[in-house]
């Protein structure tokens, strides 16, 4: 359709679609889908750092993590924010994601065991989102846009502490050093995961392209984190756990392993280490504070009545 | 750590006192508020506790690191948060309490203590030792927004619905017997009071009374008699609560003694 | 603590990881039980969970003493209990698992456990490992008692109340996924299984499933369907409950370690 | 009455009362709420010692501490049997307990802060008991009496307990002593408090005395208690926190402090420290344990009918 067709042009020439522009149903659905996704995963997110909140060992570390974790709820909020534009409430999307329909980053369905987890999560966990993210920034979506131009600095920061936390254990105690090698040794798969299936099993992928909501490849990202990271674990004096991974001085990447797919799609399917109890937490929240928003509803509206009473009687003066 | 306190002279260890009294009615309220990380009622409110949690967490470092340099024992403030037994810790009972996954509990008991923290902040601006007037220049804005944030919810829930008026009439009830120790005086308080550093407690009842009528009032609920109040934790006589507070808090710094972090 | 494994054999070294295994079973699952103490829904109840986490203390203490023996690093039983760190704890996810105030909860983990601990100590009854096949000789009659009393409890529970019915058969569905773990091989299982040590994982499982079948049909309940099963607490991946169990029981040898009790 | 003048010439023989026996309205009340605030004291009891299971330090300290609050279940349940004899349910004296109704051991209602004070309990708390019960062995009825031989032995073991975990810390490092102290500080004037009030404000005991429900005053018990255990704070090495405490040589006794009768009864009316938090915990176990109680009902029901179905299936072949 001629509708269709201006939109793709504006798309080709890197124009920016608005939420009062027409866009094609696809577009919109692959777009809230996408979005309330990133959103879940910043509320999930919350949950596994939060788990060491009342534990970090130095008030410095415990400022950090409580920042962070309020830049994450943030997050979420302007996420589900920018889905709204799309016509789509937020009361919905949390409901799909309690109901379980909705999905959110499966790396959060892993445990956060040790402090050093907190480490890792900044420096691999944000180190592949933003990798993820940075090009999202050019997103065809204004909205969508213009929230990873504000998410993305703020999870480099989150990076560069999670980095810092991986140093000083690296540095610090063989107990530390240790904690911080197991930390590594649980989540470097998990974090490669995170970009998503092989170019050649993800379907979705080439229409996404064509509408700029995805720009660059599953494996491509993947591959360019790979490269960064290899040589931050080195300076960390760290070993990956891929017997695999060398330097290709012909391709000028590092090759690696396998990923174990089979992991993937278990947990994907709800089977990881935490999927229930991730989704346990959210529903409880939600439970115990139900009775919360309905008084600060029914405390609004009360406020709405009188100032509308109070209206009229001035009126009536 | 055990306080080694012998060198202190009488207006020092009055001084150390009254800091870890301050700060650590910071740390453990910033703890218990932390503990609702990604489990409050609605994504805003997590922002907003961290947000009270934060500014309380930086208040107590401010305290705590001057609480080492009075004490002249080498402590940091990490020595002091992490190494410390629990009847060396100086918080009122009011901010041990648990939140027992309550809304209405939380609430109330960051309304009762930012109305009396508010008045203490305020007073501490005139303190005669620069660096407490310092570091309530900083924490009075945060505390002004911690009693607006707590007061709208007492409001809220107060005049809400049935269920949550209820709720936060018990809560309110149950906890009301913990204001009574933040107006406490002792030698402790009259010293700092008599040396112009800090406000006497009982000076600042007045206006703490007069916020919570006005707040409990616009909630439409209503104010606990005075019955017994339960106190101590200023003295280091705490409730079953805070040896779990501080085994969570505490354990890394415990179990790797030799670690920095 | 870290284990200083260097001076073992790799048959030691295998024993010592079976043992400790079979100790931080009982460590973890006596201390979920002990949390009940106090809180269990009828006295007789209190004191018939007190029992069994007695005895698996008691189990766990010679385990340990043993183990520490095996060792050779002068480690005795509360060395390895409380200055060993989380990702050095062997037990199986299932006994790490949290009771929710929920008897329904304690009482599914302790018979999906009990109705194998039953028939791992009555194998180890035929250990070559004299000082295994004594403490199973003790161990079995405890293990007898304690899978009586966890499947009469889901007997009642199963076909008492419609509602007791759905708590007990939710948890059961909740935790079935832990069971898998109990009858995995792996290289320290086979080794014990080609010594005659211990019997092969997979060798319990026929009979724990026929007690398992039994108990439900009579409780009335479903037995879930064999899904993706968890798996990692015996190669020391656990969930995020651990850290917190241990932060709770080690803090007093942390928080003084050089103190003696 | 006659019945009346035999029962009383029964106890001044020194015979027992046994539940089939006659006996006065006030004299079956009168244990009736001594037996009972007994058992429910066991069972508060649990409590503060409950607090230090999962945080015992070492393995044969958390196995004694396990043993012995499971010992105070089973003293609750003789207790309670024993009271079942006097015509009254076990459920409606627990009802009575959870509705604030019946008194329990005020001494209860503190805290259990450190692991001192399970040390602190065992030697202050359950040597007062022992003092209070010794006698009771001698009480005029029956159940009761046999129930207290019982108890008296497996308390005293108890105590000696307790009192070698003070031995233990009086003896250890710094640290350890002052938490000692600091326990005995805090317990010292609550175990003395558990003789109730001075004897001239202690109506009720003349007619106990008479029947031999009561057989020792409330100022002796307390000042053999205290004569006790003078010498035992001595041989710790700690100091009782009692400025006016000195030994009389004319009277053969020590002389202590006032007691501080305004904390007393405030506790009594329910402001001690703990008084809400025991209540709670007790009537939170009682309500998530509903289900389960009316479950076990139901399923001993169900199996009773089956058999009785089965019964008559016989007998009709």
């Amino acid at each position: 359709s001629e509708l269709e067709r201006r939109f793709q042009a504006k798309i080709d020439a890197d124009e920016k679609i608005e939420p009062k522009d027409w866009m094609p149903e696809g577009y919109r659905k692959t777009l809230v889908r996408q979005i309330s996704q990133h959103a879940h995963s910043e509320v999930v997110g919350m949950l596994p750092e939060g788990n060491w909140i009342t534990r970090a060992p130095s008030l410095r570390r415990k400022a950090a993590l409580l920042a962070k974790i309020q830049d994450e709820a943030g997050h979420g909020l302007y996420l589900y924010s920018a889905c709204e534009t799309l016509n789509v409430s937020r009361q919905e999307l949390v409901d799909q994601l309690l109901e379980g329909k909705a999905k959110y980053s499966s790396i959060f369905n892993y445990p956060s065991t040790t402090w050093a987890d907190i480490g890792a999560i900044g420096w691999l966990v944000d180190g592949a989102a933003i990798m993820n993210q940075v090009p999202l920034q050019r997103c065809s979506y204004g909205p969508y846009s213009r929230a990873m131009i504000r998410i993305c600095k703020e999870e480099s920061f989150h990076q560069r502490q999670g980095y810092e936390i991986m140093l000083t254990l690296a540095r610090g105690t063989a107990a530390q050093k240790r904690m911080a090698q197991d930390a590594l040794n649980r989540w470097w798969w998990p974090s490669l995961m995170m970009f998503g299936p092989n170019d050649k099993d993800s379907p979705h992928s080439a229409q996404s392209m064509r509408w700029k909501i995805k720009r660059v490849s599953n494996d491509e990202l993947r591959q360019k984190f790979v490269d960064v990271t290899v040589p931050q674990a080195d300076f960390l004096g760290l070993t990956m756990p891929d017997p695999a991974l060398r330097w290709n001085a012909g391709s000028g990447h590092y090759d690696f392993g396998e990923i174990d797919w089979e992991e993937f799609k278990q947990v994907l399917q709800g089977n990881g280490p935490c999927n229930r109890e991730r989704m346990r937490d959210r529903n409880r929240a939600h439970e115990r504070g139900r009775w919360v928003r309905e008084a600060a509803l029914a405390h609004a509206e009360k406020r709405r009545a009188r100032a509308a009473a109070q209206t009229t009687a001035v009126a009536a003066e | 750590m055990t306080a080694d306190t012998e060198k202190m002279t009488p207006e020092q260890q009055a001084l150390f006192d009254y800091l870890l009294r301050l700060g650590d009615n910071a740390v453990v309220l910033s703890h218990r508020l932390g503990e609702w990380c990604g489990h409050a009622p609605v994504l805003e409110e997590d922002i907003a506790l961290i947000n009270v949690a934060l500014d309380l967490l930086g208040q107590a470092r401010s305290i705590m690191t001057y609480a080492g340099e009075v004490e002249g024992a080498g402590h940091d403030e990490d020595a002091l948060v992490y190494r410390r037994d629990g009847f060396d810790y100086r918080n009122v009972l009011l901010v041990e309490q648990p939140n027992e996954e309550n809304f209405a509990v939380a609430i109330v008991r960051q309304f009762l203590f930012d109305a009396w923290h508010y008045e203490l902040q305020t007073a501490l601006l005139q303190s005669s030792d620069a660096r407490l007037a310092a570091i309530a220049a900083k924490s009075v804005k945060e505390v002004t927004y911690h009693l607006r944030h707590s007061s709208e919810w007492m409001v809220r829930l107060g005049d809400g619905t049935s269920e949550s008026h209820g709720r936060v009439q018990e809560a309110l009830d149950d906890l009301w017997r913990f204001s009574g120790e933040l107006f406490e005086a002792d030698a402790v308080e009259e010293r700092m009071a008599a040396a112009g550093i800090g406000p006497h407690p009982q000076s600042l009842y007045a206006a703490w009374s007069e916020t919570v009528d006005r707040v409990l009032a616009e909630a439409t609920l209503s104010r606990p008699e005075d019955g017994w109040m339960q106190s101590g934790g200023r003295n280091g006589r705490h409730g079953e609560h805070l040896g779990f507070i501080l085994a969570e808090m505490q354990f890394l710094q415990r179990a790797y003694p030799d670690a920095r972090w």
